[in-house]
């Protein structure tokens, strides 16, 4: 039988992730620049790690899982990265000689 | 010579033949599901590439058109949705302990969370169609770059429009286990569909979790 | 010997026993079976269906490019038919064939176990394929589609007027079918291995299944979405590639190829396994480097990952991310040289026999080291500008689909075919059969290279005249091809009736697989076995005479 | 152009560049069989099952042999990609001195028209020597302008400029096809570049009655549509002067710095709320429907006339 997670755990997760929601969403009502995207995307990072880790039990299962879960969002930042790769270089190409 | 395993007789009912006992059965169905849920977060991905790549190409309408998205309704929408995933996840405990008629309850009070996360978005897209907000012939747009802003929307509705779908399944799911829960199918250990289901509910969360500051949190408000 | 168990010896006047076919019979018994080898016996005569429509296909293609003039069809017809083509041959025969068909049945033996770890997912799996493929030909009865394979916006979405949507939605579905037999073999393989059997103790073909699993998981979510906004774009009239919204067309060809480069990976990776096992066998040695070979199919699982762009080098994509993906195809061709050069140091040594599988084996080395290094003309950036779209990609991409893909599922269908149905091919038929695909195949595909280098253009359905010689050669070798492909499903009909009995293990294989009766019993072994040594557990001295004397 | 012949003809000065690198891929392919091919032959007939070959202790594992053959083909392969990738960042970038030509694919037909104002379908007529740059766009679909004797090809994308340049050798006709599938009639979106003396091409251009250049049918459309309502001296809105502005970088209201290329100024024509010079407000109309792919091309050629022209002062 796998151990069985105390209930004051989840309660304490769920305070922890709609503390992180009103956070994320009283800032935005503060002029930060570019700054409140980093910020933005930073919260829901954490709040979908709380969730991943205490919700879905990622705490103290086996390796493999930990790999399963890592590898979809690592596959995406390739996607991601490669294809802004090309859309943030393509204003470089100067004149030629 | 090599020695040979006895058949294993003596194990429950609900283990299924080609599996050779009840831990090898739930570490493979969480493996899977855990698979699953990394195409979902492709599948997911192809429309958060599109809107990262717009974002940056468009950011300026992508503001203007964000503040036209009601964050109330949306935030709200967020707390339901963390709140169903803590009854979810005690409704997996439940089952772990085998104490049905919590479990029953708690199922239904997330599906029925997920309910009031699909009637507010209802309501969100109505005021949307009203302002005629929804990309395609009677989009309208007072500011600047009309074509650019039909292409936040555009994004908007598939993201939140695919997320619905999957809520919508989801509780689907969540019904159809409350009921076999409430015809005792889940006791003695085997509450493995629970738990699928309940990492299939937070992934629809986290889902959630990414989509209401990238789409209505856009710059500050 | 010390291969994992003895089986005694069945003899053979004694009533069949109770194996996977007999065991219950009538159609409902095959239609709703959840045993992984009738499994790919469906998967074998589904694909089938679509190899015949595609190639058909194909025939009008080659047969309508006798001419320059287009006198056969006319272009919207020749539109439709390269598209059916590519359609078909890629999402409904390549995609499946090894893994849904030979990796179906021979997996879960491979590894001792009893079933695949999720067996009702695994017919929901066929039936998801079956209904992906009836969609894509109502979409074909009703007219077809002339966007091509690779659907490309913005005439896809606005100019075309063919059956676009219901053909995406085949393919939506059946993409849904890769990712559950992906998910399925890739738990299987972590879970369910038999007591004994480490990761470094794995057949090679499992290693390329579970990477060519790796890659239909985390591949085909990205085609599914982008089939479907493509498919929504055309349908509301207004979406995220249209330039007209200040959409990006190119932005398309990014989601596409981020799948559909990953995908020549998921179709020549089981071939590679396949070739592995053949090699090994037919030469009576251990594979030369094990690990390597294994860490190759891994690399190129996630090297393939990074390599779309080279698809995209004249499409107006930044050209320093033309350079990054350039550097990177040629790193990814890096694993598959290895392999080549470790398939042919497994030989030093050896005793070499040859078998139909291995003359399938062999054609497949070198068909795919040509079809590998074609390869690398269309990753150096200044030639792509030249050959990009022209028939010299025709002729690489077919040098590793045909020559390599279909003669590794050529090979790996002759070697198990005696497990499979307990029945042995006719050998000389076997042999002749390889040698005519081989000859046909070459004289398809090679004039097409210089083709290419001319600068004749792809998907064209006339052409100027002084490419005719070119286009003559190319039929008349599909002529040789098509008779080459039609050999071998008639007397693989013909091995069910009249063939001889094999015994368990006619090539004396070391694989867990031969080690139970043939066709096996439907738990595959009586009792699980226990593995104490690595695979390829043969000696070259030892000499085997394997011209099939029936045990 | 319609003899037979195994090798195409070599007709622009990358075509020379771009071969080399083809003839050392061929060697090398033939040299990677050879290192396949001849071994697997000579193991296949000395260990053939029952030769009396010596088979004791094969080896089946080397880390010397195994990284031989990683590490050397890694190096040939970085050198054969420095060398492709120089010649394409020469084959990319087209030379500002070239001989200007607006490429405009439109579903199965090209229109191309030379800066002196010379319009054509299908068919480029250029003098022998000069170095020409083409700067194209799709009206529909991608199409790709695609000539094998010079070895270029280039994408023609709806909704941006792509460009394109050679420098013809040869004297001759060769080969246009349309490279990226474009519909039905794909296979027939063809034409002929005609590579002449320089004097047949001055003659080939005055013959017919006289053209107006593309500057000048830009300035007239620049009266016609209304752009010099706003955009003049003594217009009563406040409007950028767009003397002096071509090739500089333009501070925008976000802060950014935007460089006034072909795809800014198109861009300002079709989306003008995209990126707003500074200092203005966002009220310039979108002309996205009224002007056709050719008259946005030669407005952007007249911008770039007056491109060195120093803007008037303001006429208080």
């Amino acid at each position: 039988m796998e151990k069985v997670v105390a209930p004051k755990i989840y309660f304490r997760t769920c305070i922890a992730l709609l503390a992180l929601l009103a956070l994320t969403w009283s800032i935005a009502y503060v002029d930060l620049g570019p700054f409140n995207l980093i910020f933005a995307l930073a919260v829901a990072i954490t709040k979908a790690i709380v969730i991943a880790l205490f919700f879905m039990h990622i705490k103290g299962s086996r390796r493999i899982l930990h790999l399963a879960a890592i590898a979809g969002v690592m596959w995406l930042m390739i996607l991601i990265a490669l294809t802004l790769g090309d859309y943030f270089t393509r204003g470089w190409v100067p004149l030629s000689h | 010579m090599s020695i040979l395993t006895s058949q294993v007789s003596d194990r429950p009912a609900f283990v299924a033949e080609q599996f050779d006992d009840i831990d090898q059965q739930r570490d493979a169905a969480k493996l899977g599901m855990w698979i699953f849920l990394a195409t979902e977060v492709l599948f997911f991905g192809g429309l958060f590439l599109a809107y990262t790549i717009y974002r940056f190409t468009y950011g300026h309408v992508f503001v203007d058109a964000s503040r036209r998205l009601d964050v109330v309704l949306g935030g709200t929408n967020t707390a339901v949705l963390l709140v169903s995933s803590l009854l979810m996840a005690l409704g997996v405990r439940a089952a772990q302990l085998d104490h049905r008629r919590l479990l029953v309850r708690l199922l239904l009070g997330t599906a029925f969370l997920g309910c009031v996360f699909m009637s507010i978005k209802a309501v969100e897209y109505h005021n949307d169609f009203v302002e005629h907000l929804v990309p395609g012939a009677h989009f309208e747009w007072k500011g600047p770059d009309p074509h650019n802003a039909e292409l936040f929307f555009w994004i908007y509705f598939a993201m939140t429009g695919l997320h619905a779908i999957h809520v919508t399944v989801g509780i689907g799911i969540l019904l159809v286990l409350a009921l076999l829960a409430w015809r005792g199918k889940f006791s003695g250990g085997n509450y493995s569909q629970i738990e699928i289901t309940g990492l299939y509910w937070h992934f629809i969360d986290i889902v959630w979790v990414f989509l209401f500051p990238l789409l209505y949190l856009v710059g500050h408000r | 010997m010390t291969s994992a168990t003895e089986i005694d010896i069945r003899t053979e006047g004694v009533a069949a026993p109770a194996n996977y076919l007999n065991i219950n019979l009538g159609v409902r018994s095959w239609l709703l079976t959840t045993d992984h080898k009738r499994i790919g016996i469906l998967y074998l005569w589904t694909i089938l269906i679509f190899f015949v429509i595609a190639s058909v296909a194909a025939a009008l293609m080659r047969i309508e490019l006798l001419t320059p003039q287009g006198d056969l069809v006319t272009s919207e017809t020749y539109n439709k038919l390269f598209t059916t083509h590519g359609v078909l041959m890629v999402w409904f025969f390549l995609i499946p064939s090894i893994p849904a068909v030979l990796g179906n049945f021979v997996l879960p033996m491979m590894i001792g176990a009893r079933d695949v770890a999720f067996p009702k997912l695994n017919l929901f799996s066929w039936y998801l394929f079956v209904a992906g493929g009836a969609l894509t030909l109502w979409s074909l009865v009703r007219g077809g589609v002339d966007t091509g394979w690779t659907f490309y916006t913005p005439y896809s979405t606005t100019y075309a007027n063919s059956h676009v949507i219901s053909m995406a939605a085949g393919v939506f579905v059946a993409g849904f079918s890769s990712i559950i037999t992906g998910m399925n073999f890739m738990t299987t393989t972590h879970k369910m291995r038999a007591p004994g059997l480490t990761w470094f103790r794995l057949p090679l073909f499992v290693w390329s299944l579970y990477a060519t699993s790796l890659i239909l998981v985390l591949a085909t979510p990205v085609l599914a979405i982008t089939l479907a906004l493509m498919s929504v774009e055309r349908f509301w009239g207004v979406g995220i590639f249209d330039p007209k919204l200040g959409g990006d067309p190119i932005l398309f060809q990014h989601l596409f190829w981020f799948y559909s480069h990953p995908a020549v990976y998921i179709m020549i990776l089981p071939g590679m396994g396949v070739i592995s096992e053949l090699i090994t066998c037919f030469s009576r040695k251990r594979i030369f480097g094990y690990g390597f070979v294994a860490a190759a199919s891994m690399a190129i699982a996630v090297l393939g990952f990074l390599v779309w762009g080279h698809h995209m080098f004249v499409s107006s994509q930044s050209i320093y991310a033309g350079m990054v993906f350039s550097v990177l195809s040629f790193l990814v061709a890096i694993p598959s040289a290895i392999k080549v050069f470790n398939w042919t140091a497994t030989l030093h040594k050896g005793s070499v026999s040859f078998q139909t599988p291995m003359l399938y084996a062999l054609g497949f080395i070198g068909l795919f080291t040509i079809g590998g290094m074609t390869g690398l003309f269309l990753a150096t950036l200044a030639v792509d500008v030249h050959v990009h779209d022209s028939y010299f990609v025709i002729a690489h991409f077919h040098y590793i689909m045909v020559g390599g893909m279909v003669m590794a599922f050529m090979g790996g269908l002759h070697y198990w075919w005696p497990k499979i149905t307990g029945r042995l091919y006719p050998e000389f038929a076997g042999k002749l059969a390889a040698m005519i695909t081989f000859i046909g195949f070459n004289l398809t595909f090679f004039p097409q290279f210089i083709l290419g280098y001319l600068g004749m253009p792809r998907r064209y359905h006339a052409y100027p005249p002084e490419f005719q010689v070119f286009n003559v050669l190319s039929t008349a070798g599909a002529s040789i091809l098509g008779i080459g492909y039609l050999l071998p499903l008639i007397y693989f009909l013909w091995s069910l009736k009249f063939g001889r009995v094999a015994g368990p293990n006619p090539w004396r294989a070391t694989g867990l697989e031969w080690q139970t009766s043939s066709p096996p019993p439907k738990d595959n072994f009586e009792r699980t076995p226990i593995v104490t040594d690595g695979p390829y557990a043969y000696s070259a001295e030892e000499d085997v005479d394997l011209n099939l004397a029936s045990v | 152009m319609n003899e037979f012949h195994l090798f195409p003809p070599q007709a622009s000065s990358a075509a020379h560049q771009i071969d080399w690198i083809y003839f050392a891929l061929t060697a090398l392919t033939f040299l990677i069989c050879a290192i396949v091919f001849l071994p697997i032959v000579f193991f296949a007939i000395k260990y053939r099952r029952g030769s009396k070959a010596d088979r004791s202790n094969p080896r089946v594992e080397s880390l010397l042999i195994e990284s031989g053959w990683t590490i050397v083909p890694l190096l040939i392969f970085i050198g054969l990609f420095g060398w492709g990738a120089v010649v394409y960042f020469d084959v990319e970038r087209p030379p500002r001195d070239a001989l200007q030509i607006l490429v405009v694919g439109k579903q199965w037909m090209w229109k191309l028209q030379h800066a002196e104002g010379k319009q054509e379908i299908d068919e480029l007529h250029i003098p022998l020597g000069r170095t020409v740059a083409l700067t194209m766009t799709s009206q529909d679909v991608i199409h790709s302008f695609f000539v094998p004797a010079f070895r270029v090809k280039q994408d023609v994308v709806p909704g941006k400029y792509t460009s394109e340049w050679f420098k013809s050798t040869e004297p001759g006709e060769y080969h246009i096809f349309c490279s990226q599938y474009c519909g039905t009639q794909h296979s027939a979106m063809i034409g002929r570049v005609v590579v002449m003396e320089p004097e047949d091409y001055e003659r080939w251009l005055n013959i017919g009655q006289p053209s107006e250049s593309i500057a000048r049918t830009g300035e007239r459309l620049f009266r016609e549509r209304g752009c010099s309502g706003c955009h003049s001296v003594n217009s009563k809105f406040h409007a950028p002067l767009l003397e002096g502005l071509y090739g500089k970088s333009a501070p925008l209201e976000t802060g950014e710095i935007a460089t006034v290329d072909d795809r800014y100024l198109r861009d300002s024509i079709l989306l003008p709320g995209k990126e707003i010079a500074k200092g203005y407000q966002n009220i310039m109309p979108s002309y996205a429907g009224q002007l056709g792919e050719e008259e946005i091309m030669q407005l952007i050629a007249y911008l770039k006339s007056i491109g060195n022209q120093n803007p008037p002062n303001e006429s208080k």
